[in-house]
C-alpha cells in the first residue's frame, strides 16, 4: 500500500471567459484528446499513489463522468481508485469558495484515510511531477510541507491570479498574491505534500480564523512555526487560469520538442478512451502542423491547429492557428483564424472569424454562426 | 439476449500461411485491420454489440499476443458478471492424450466441457478472419422463429464468385436443400459466410458420433451440415445483406482497408451505434507536421505524419518523415517510413522500417507488395 | 442495441427523518448490504436496458461513488452504462425542486440518447419490475405512457406522500396526491415507460405552464390527448418516503417467504462489492431470526434484526428488532429494541434504548451514546 | 513497483492428489477456504497488495472452473493497464512437440517467451496453495539490497519440524551456505516456503542450462537452487515471520479453517490494509434463522442457518436445516445439510448434501473426515 493519498483540488468560482459556464476548467478539452484534470491524475497515478479523493463544485457532470471510479487513469480499484467528493458552490459571495471550505465539508472523508501522507494537486494545470520521488524527499528531510514552484519571467504579465512564493534557500519564507508587479518570480503550483494529521489541523485551525483563509493562507501563517520547502518544478508548466492562457498552452505544444518533453512513454497521460475510428482525409485536404484527433472528416486546410474528435471541415474552408474542440462542424469555404470552437458548435458556409492571437476569439457550446 | 440462450464460439485457426509473413509473429486473428483495429476485433465487436456475453476463442498456434490480447474481455465491453471471453488452445484432458484439432468441428468437440459449462440453448459458430458487421441477435431470432437445427448465414454473390465459395440451395421459404462446395456450375448464388447458428443438443449429439467416425474431416461444410441435411434436419439459410470480407490474403486484406477510404464505403466503420471496439492506447492526436501533404489518407491518433500521402491507410504509431511518399499502401501499426522513401501499392507489416530514400512496391505491380522486414535506406 | 435508455431519478426533497441529513433515499442502506437505489438500477440492467441517467441532488457523494460508471451493476461499459447528472437542489423554496426541472437542466444529455424509448424509475422505492416485458408490451400496445401502479389497503395510513392512480379498464383516468382519505388505492410507482421525444415534448411544456409541474402533473393534464395506460405490479413493493416505512420495509424481509420473492437467482440486485470477510461468532453469540452481514464480531443476543456490514456487537448485549447500519458498534450489555443505529455510530457499555415497532428509534451517523 | 521489475508465476500444479476428491471437479489451487475464498486468492491477493501486476499461473491439469476464474483479473484489481492474470498451460510450440511440464523449473522454461514478452528484472516464484498474507514488494527490496541471484523466503521452525521441510544453512549475513531436503539431523531451523525470487537474466540463462540435461528433474529445489549454490552465487535467506500454511492434505485444509476461529489467530483475514480478494457474489446477508444455534463459528454472506453451528466453518452458499448440528466441521460452498443431521469433524466438499437425520465423522475420530458426495438421509 501506498504511504500516500491524493486529494485532487476543484478551482471554484475561477472563471474562463465562456468556456468555464459549462464546465469547470478541470473539464476542458487539452490538445484534442485531453482534458486537464487528466494531468493531475495521471501524475498521482505514476507516482503509484492509487487512492485518490477528486473534489468536485459547480458543473461536476463533465467530471463526475469523466474520472468514474479511476480505472480510466489506470487506478488500481483493489488498492484504492477515486473517490469524488463534492463542495456546494456559495453563489451569494465567491470569496468563501476556498478550497479550506470543501476540505472541512468533507472532512470526515480526509480522516478516514489510512495513509500517513497526503500529495494535494490542483485540476486546472498542466505539467507533470514527479511525486513518488518528491515524497522520499518530503520524508527524508522531515518537511512538514513540501510546496511545488515554476521559476517564471512574465509574472508581471500572465499568472495574474496566481501565488507568488518567496525562498530563502529552499526554505518558504512567504506565499503572496501575484499583483503584477514583479516580472521573475517563483509561482505557486498549488500542489502540497504533507501528513494527512497535520492537513487536517490546518483545515480545523484555518476554519477557526477565517472563513476566506485558503489552505495556503493557513501555511503562510505558520511559517514560523513549520518547516515549509518549496521544490522548483522545470519543463512544460501551464496554469489555465484564462482564455488567453488556455490557447496558449495548446498551441505552445504544436512545437513537437514541447510535446515530447511533456509526454514521454514512461509517464504516461491517461484520459478516458471513446472507441473511436481514424479521422478520413479527403481529397481536397491540406492539412499541416497541427494535431488532429479521431472520428473526424477533413477536407479543407487547416493549419497552426489543434482538431479535436469527431470534428468536420467541408470543402474550402480555412482553420488557421485555432482550436476547435469535439463535434464541431465547420462550412464550406468558411475562414477561421486565432479562434477557440467550443465543443458541438457549428460554423456555417462561407462565415469569416479572425482574432488576434494575442486575443483569441471564441464561439460558445453548441453556438451556431 | 438470456443468459444461456446463445455461446459464440470464434474458428480463430491456425497460423493463417496464405498470410505469408504477416502471421510469423502473431496469430491470423492478431493481424492489424483499418488503422486501429485487429481483425478478431470484429466478430468480437459484433458478439458484444449483440448481447453475445460469453466468446471461446479456439486458436490452435497459440500466440501470447493473441492470447494476452483477447483476455482482456473489457476491450469490447464482455467483462460483466457471467460474460467473459476466452482463450480455448488444445489441451492435456483426463481421458485422452495430447491433441491438436483435427478439423473446425472437432474444434469444438474439444471444449464441448467449456461449452456445457454455460449449457446453452443455441451455439454460435464464427471464423476470426472475417471483416463486416453484423447483429447476431436477428440472426438468432430467425433461428428460433424458423424452428431450425441450423442457421446459416449467408450473402449474394456474383455467378462467377459463387465458383469460389460454398453455395446454399434454398427453397422459396430459404430452407437449404442442398450444399455445394465452390461448383464449377453453381445452382445459386448464395454464398455461405461461414456463419453458423446451431441448437447445439442437437449439434452436441453430432459432434460425439462425427468424433469416432474415421472417415470423417471433422469439419462442418464437408461432414457436420452435409449430415444434417441428411438425416432431414430443417436448415434455414439467412440471408446477409451488407459489407463482408474474408481477409485470408495480402489481397484481400489490402482491398479491405482501402474500401475505407471510399466515401460511399459500406462497412461504415463510423457508425456510433454499432461500433468496432479494440484496445485503445494513451496515444497524442495525429501529429501533422509542417511538410505534410495528405490527400485522400485514414489516419489515426498516434501517427506522426510529415510526408505526403495519398491513397493510403495509416495505422497507429506509424511514421511518415520529410519529403517521403506513400501512395495505395498500408502502413501499418508503429511502421516507420524515413525521409524521402517511396512506398507503392504496398502493404507493410507492423513495426518495419524503411530506410531513408528506399523504394519499395510499384505503380504497376499486378499483386500488392507483403514489407515484412527492414528495408535499408540508400545513403 | 437495447431500444430503451433508462432515467433513475432522485427524489430532491424528501425528509426522511435523521437520515436524509446525510444522505438521499437512494444511498439507504437496505437489508444490511444493499442501497435503495440498486433495486432501480438492477431492475433496469437485468431487462437489458444498458444505457442509463442517474439523477443526482443533494448529498451527492455517496450515490455519485456507490452507482459508479455502472460496472457493480453489470451494465456494459461499451453498450451503455451510467451517465450521472446533476441538478441543484433549489434550497429557497423545495416546491420548485420537481423531476421536470431536474429534466430541463439535462434536457441536452437526453436529447443525446439515440434509442427511441426511456424507462424512468425512482431510486426511492425496493421492488423488482421486468421492464423488458412492459417495454414490448407498450409498443404492441401502441400506448404513449405506460405508468406502473400498486393495488394498497391502507392507503389512508401509509404512502401520504405517494400519488394515487384512477382507472378505467387499464386506462388512466387521474393522477392526484394521496389525501389518505380511502384505504384502498393504487399507488403511483413513479415508473413510467414513454417515447424520449414524447419526453422532451412534455418537459418542454411542462415548463412553459409551472415551474411546480411534476412529469406525473404534466401527463395528468394531457390524459384527454394521449393514450396513458396503468399496469398493476404485484409482489413486493416498498417505497421508503418516511422512517416507519423504511424500518418496515426492511423487517418484512425477515419472513423467509417475502425474501425468496424479492431476490430470485434470474433476477439479481447487483451491489457495489467490499472484499469483506465473514462474520465471526463467538462463543456468547446468540442470534435468531434474522440477517447478518460480513466483517462483523457478534458475541451478543441478536434477534429479529437486521445487521450491517463491520458491527460488533459484545458480550451481553442484546438487539432485538433493530436495523443495526454498517460500522456500527454496540458496547457490553447494551439493550436495544426497535432502534435504527445509524452508520459509525457507538453505542456505550449498558446503554438501554427501547421504542415501539411503529415508532422506532433513530440513533444518528457517527452518534455517541 | 516499476513497470519490469518483477514478474510473478504461480505454480499452481497438478491435480493435488493429496487432497483426494476434493479436487476431482477442480484443481488445488482452486479449491474453497476460509467461509469465501479460493486457495489461489492468496498469492493473487498478495501479488496486486505488493504492487506485482503481472501474474503467470502455471497449471498442468487445466480445469475450466480454474481458468475462467483467474481470468477475471478484475478479482484481485490486476486488470489495470499493463497488469493481467494469465493462466498458461502446456501448448503447442513452433520448435517443439507437444509436452507436460516435467518439473517446477522445467514449467517455467516451458514459457519463457511469455516472460520474455515482459522482459522483467526479477521473477517472483510462488506456489499456489500455501496460505499466508506477504509481502512481496519488501522481499524484493532486501533482494535488491543483498544484490543477490537469488532470494529464498524462510521461516522459522521447530526442530521437529524441520525434518519435514527443504531446510536453508545460513551465515551471519542470511546468506545461504548450503540447502538440505527433510533432513533426518537438521542443521538449522530454518524452512523454505517455496517463495523465490530470482534475478531474471541469471535465472534464464540456467533453465536454457538445465533444459537439455538429461540427469535433472528441472525442479527448483533439487537443481536449480543446488546449481547456484555450487556456481557460488550470492543465495540469500529472506525471513518470514506470520502465519503460513501448505493446505496441501485434509488434516492442514481442515486446520488452517479452524485456525480462524481463534480470537488470536495469526492470518487476520479482517485488516483492511492488506484485504484478501475473492470471486464476490451478489447474495443476501447470513440468514439466521428462527432455530438457529450458533456458537463459535466464521460465517459468511450468503449462507441459511437454522441448526446447531459450534466451532465450524461455514461457506457461502452453504444450507444448516433445523435440528441438524455442525461440530468441529467446514462446510464448503453451497453445501446442504439437511434437518436433523449431526456433521462432526468433517470437511464436507462444494456442494455436498447431507440428508435428513444422516450422521457423518465422529467426536474422536484421528483424522478429519472427508465428505465428497452426497450423503442419503436417514428416514
Amino acid at each position: 500500500m501506498a504511504k500516500a493519498f491524493g486529494i485532487v483540488t476543484s478551482c471554484s468560482g475561477r472563471k474562463v471567459k465562456g468556456m468555464t459556464d459549462y464546465r469547470p476548467v478541470g473539464a476542458f478539452n487539452f490538445l484534442g484528446r485531453f482534458r486537464v484534470i487528466d494531468f493531475a491524475i495521471s501524475n498521482l497515478s505514476n507516482s503509484g499513489i492509487e487512492d485518490l479523493q477528486v473534489f468536485l463544485s459547480d458543473n461536476p457532470r463533465a467530471l463526475a463522468n469523466h474520472v468514474g471510479d479511476g480505472r480510466a487513469h489506470n487506478l488500481n480499484a483493489k488498492r484504492g481508485g477515486i473517490e469524488i467528493l463534492f463542495s456546494e458552490p456559495n453563489t451569494l459571495n465567491p470569496v468563501y469558495n476556498t478550497n479550506v471550505r470543501a476540505f472541512m465539508e468533507n472532512l470526515v472523508a480526509i480522516k478516514r484515510k489510512t495513509q500517513e501522507y497526503v500529495v494535494i494537486s490542483s485540476s486546472s494545470a498542466v505539467f507533470t511531477a514527479h511525486y513518488d520521488e518528491l515524497l522520499d524527499a518530503h520524508a527524508a528531510e522531515g518537511n512538514d510541507v513540501t510546496l511545488l514552484y515554476h521559476k517564471v519571467t512574465e509574472a508581471d504579465k500572465k499568472y495574474g491570479t496566481c501565488s507568488l512564493i518567496d525562498l530563502v534557500g529552499d526554505k518558504v519564507t512567504g506565499i503572496r498574491p501575484n499583483m503584477l508587479e514583479e516580472s521573475d518570480a517563483n509561482v505557486f503550483m498549488d500542489s502540497y505534500i504533507l501528513k494527512k494529521d497535520l492537513l487536517v489541523e490546518l483545515i480545523e485551525e484555518a476554519t477557526d480564523i477565517s472563513s476566506k483563509y485558503t489552505l495556503a493562507d493557513m501555511i503562510n501563517a505558520k511559517l514560523g512555526e513549520l518547516k515549509v520547502v518549496g521544490v522548483e518544478h522545470t519543463g512544460y508548466y501551464a496554469p489555465i487560469i484564462d482564455l488567453q492562457a488556455y490557447y496558449d498552452a495548446n498551441m505552445a505544444l504544436l512545437d513537437p520538442k514541447e510535446t515530447a518533453a511533456l509526454f514521454t512513454e514512461e509517464w504516461p497521460i491517461y484520459t478516458r478512451m471513446t472507441d473511436s475510428w481514424p479521422t478520413q482525409f479527403y481529397e481536397e485536404a491540406d492539412v499541416t502542423d497541427s494535431y488532429v484527433c479521431n472520428s473526424g472528416t477533413i477536407n479543407g486546410k487547416v493549419s497552426g491547429s489543434v482538431i479535436g474528435r469527431g470534428v468536420h471541415i467541408a470543402k474550402g474552408a480555412e482553420i488557421k492557428n485555432c482550436i476547435i474542440l469535439s463535434y464541431v462542424e465547420i462550412g464550406e469555404g468558411a475562414y477561421l483564424e486565432n479562434q477557440i470552437v467550443d465543443r458541438y458548435a457549428k460554423i456555417s458556409a462561407g462565415v469569416k472569424l479572425v482574432a488576434e492571437a494575442d486575443d483569441p476569439g471564441y464561439i460558445r457550446y453548441r453556438d451556431k454562426i | 439476449m438470456k443468459r444461456n440462450e446463445m455461446l459464440a464460439m470464434i474458428l480463430a485457426g491456425g497460423r493463417g500461411s496464405r498470410l505469408h509473413d504477416l502471421t510469423n509473429k502473431v496469430a491470423k486473428p492478431a493481424v492489424s485491420y483499418g488503422g486501429k483495429y485487429r481483425i478478431v476485433d470484429f466478430p468480437l465487436s459484433n458478439c458484444a454489440n449483440s448481447g453475445v456475453n460469453v466468446v471461446g476463442v479456439l486458436t490452435q498456434y497459440e500466440s501470447v499476443l493473441l492470447n494476452s490480447y483477447v483476455a482482456k474481455g473489457e476491450t469490447w465491453g464482455l467483462d460483466t458478471k457471467d460474460a467473459g471471453v476466452y482463450v480455448l488452445t488444445p489441451r492435456e484432458r483426463a481421458d485422452a492424450g495430447l491433441d491438436v484439432y483435427r478439423g473446425t468441428a472437432d474444434a469444438i468437440t474439444e471444449n464441448i466441457d467449456f461449452i456445457d459449462s454455460y449449457n446453452p440453448e443455441n451455439l454460435l459458430i464464427l471464423s476470426g478472419d472475417h471483416i463486416y458487421k453484423m447483429n447476431y441477435a436477428k440472426m438468432l431470432q430467425y433461428h428460433k422463429e424458423q424452428n431450425a437445427a441450423a442457421t446459416i448465414a449467408v450473402m449474394p454473390v456474383t455467378m462467377e464468385e459463387a465458383t469460389r465459395f460454398g453455395i446454399m440451395i434454398t427453397d422459396e421459404n430459404n430452407r437449404i436443400t442442398d450444399f455445394e462446395e465452390k461448383p464449377a456450375h453453381p445452382r445459386s448464388t448464395l454464398a455461405s459466410m461461414g456463419i453458423y447458428i446451431f441448437d447445439w443438443p442437437k449439434l452436441r449429439e453430432l459432434l460425439m458420433t462425427d468424433k469416432d467416425d474415421p472417415n470423417s474431416d471433422h469439419d462442418f461444410g464437408k461432414n457436420i451440415i452435409p449430415t444434417l441435411l441428411a438425416n432431414n434436419e430443417k436448415l434455414v439459410a439467412y440471408k446477409f445483406e451488407g459489407y463482408w470480407k474474408d481477409v485470408g490474403t495480402i489481397d484481400s486484406l489490402w482491398e479491405a482497408n482501402m474500401d475505407l477510404l471510399k466515401d460511399d464505403n459500406e462497412l461504415n466503420l463510423d457508425d456510433p451505434t454499432w461500433k468496432i471496439y479494440t484496445g485503445d492506447t494513451t496515444v497524442l492526436p495525429a501529429y501533422i507536421g509542417p511538410n505534410a501533404n495528405i490527400n485522400t489518407a485514414y489516419i489515426p491518433q498516434g501517427s506522426h505524419i510529415d510526408g505526403e500521402v495519398d491513397s493510403s491507410v495509416i495505422f497507429t504509431g506509424a511514421t511518415v518523415g520529410k519529403g517521403a511518399k506513400i501512395v495505395d499502401s498500408v502502413l501499418m501499426k508503429d511502421v516507420v517510413v524515413e525521409e524521402g522513401a517511396v512506398v507503392t501499392r504496398a502493404l507493410v507489416a507492423d513495426g518495419v522500417k524503411i530506410g531513408k530514400g528506399a523504394v519499395v512496391g510499384s505503380a504497376d505491380s499486378k499483386e500488392i507488395l507483403l514489407v515484412a522486414e527492414d528495408v535499408k535506406g540508400v545513403e
